[in-house]
């Protein structure tokens, strides 16, 4: 599964993106946040509120219940600042 | 027509090529509105001693795939909604200075309220929906800009009414 | 600033002055709203079989004193109403051709929702109050635009509910 | 008393402006289209619909009960059509 990070997200993970693959699982967004939260570290950092964290599958924004799988691309990211 | 670019824009070229469009496709346009967003002088985060915090420049970030999915999907549908002849969306990355440039959109059509509204709706969505990330540079440091609250209440707006503001116009 | 013109204007070059301007006088200005209202292909009014009626050119005729007067009045009163910035309103007279500039409004603030209120509040009171006449010529000979009832009713939504409007600006 | 026209207005009339001294009971705006319309061809042709005729008293929007003079500029035209 692929992941990218982007703005303060980025910062605290401490990469642009990387290539993980999680348990069997963790099939769901909310799964992989909680998942990639208990890793510690930079990940704890970057998702200790989740309420400033907005999630992207393959570029379409997705709620926790949205069902993610290996060739996925996932992006976390804070809200938008754009315009 | 949407653009994600480092490059600035010349707004009165884009116009002009605009109208040029929309007038060989034979649309009737008699109205086009514009709204031109450019950096501050002054951020939007109090400084550290409570003032206006005189900004040095500003970097964005985005998502690339996904800003150019973002932005063609809204277009599409401000276009579903409005009777718009043409339109332009054209965002910048990178690092801008106070006065520069980042973000344009133009809305055309033969009824001038259809203009505005289109327009409003898309920049409501690009603050809102689009992947881009501002880093303000000033003399505290960097400091990512925080989401607004009424940046979201104003996106709210047509979710709740499209219709009703939609039947006033001319 | 005010002008009534029978040159054409430059809506980039308009712009960027108006943006030096307001940043030479300090203000923090964050979005400026552009409308330009250019001369349609078609009649406003249908033709002679009822269809649309292509038009050869338009005459606009004003009253010259008075246009000044009534320009500097609405632009003094939207600047009461809204925090701009600064603000341009430029109007041609004359004659003028299918896609030719016929006026342009430009409002500046550091809040995005007052530039398009305030630049929606002009052109409407434009439409209803600044005395222009247009006459538009075609192959069925001259003909005076009507005014139009629903350009009265836009205009009337800022004398029901300014108030209202301006406590939703961000 | 000078008086301008504009648009179909100064069509009908025949002439964009002109210099008239009406009787001294005219002092209001309404007395003055009374009376330019019993005058007859084209006053009486322009002004045939009240309705669709608004007047200006030195440059600002006049309804028929304001006061006019002899120093004053009165302006008739049609419902504007700019913007």
């Amino acid at each position: 599964m692929k992941l990218v990070y982007f703005a303060w997200l980025r910062e605290r993970v401490g990469k642009a993106g990387e290539t993980l693959t999680p348990p069997n699982d963790v099939t769901t967004v909310g799964a992989l946040l909680d998942w990639l939260k208990a890793q510690g570290g930079g990940y704890a950092e970057a998702l200790k509120d989740l309420s400033a964290v907005r999630v992207a599958v393959n570029q379409e924004y997705a709620g926790p219940e949205v069902q993610i799988g290996p060739n996925d691309e996932v992006a976390l990211f804070p809200p938008v600042t754009g315009g | 027509m949407i653009r994600v670019q480092k490059e600035d824009f010349d707004v009165g070229a884009e116009l002009k090529a605009l109208i040029e469009r929309a007038r060989a496709d034979g649309a009737g346009i008699g109205g086009i509105v514009t709204f031109t967003g450019v950096v501050r002088e002054f951020s939007s985060e109090a400084g550290y001693r409570g003032g206006p915090r005189q900004l040095t420049a500003m970097t964005l970030e985005h998502y690339p795939g996904m800003t150019q999915r973002q932005l063609a999907d809204i277009e599409a549908d401000a276009r579903k909604r409005w009777p718009i002849d043409a339109s332009l969306i054209i965002h910048r990355y990178g690092r801008l200075e106070p006065g520069d440039n980042i973000v344009l959109v133009i809305t055309a059509s033969a009824h001038r309220q259809a203009a505005f509204e289109a327009n409003e709706f898309l920049v409501d969505w690009l603050k809102t929906k689009a992947p881009f990330w501002k880093q303000e540079c000033g003399p505290g440091g960097e400091t990512w800009v925080a989401a607004k609250a009424s940046d979201d209440q104003m996106a709210e707006r047509w979710i709740r009414k499209p219709a009703a503001k939609r039947s006033a116009a001319e």
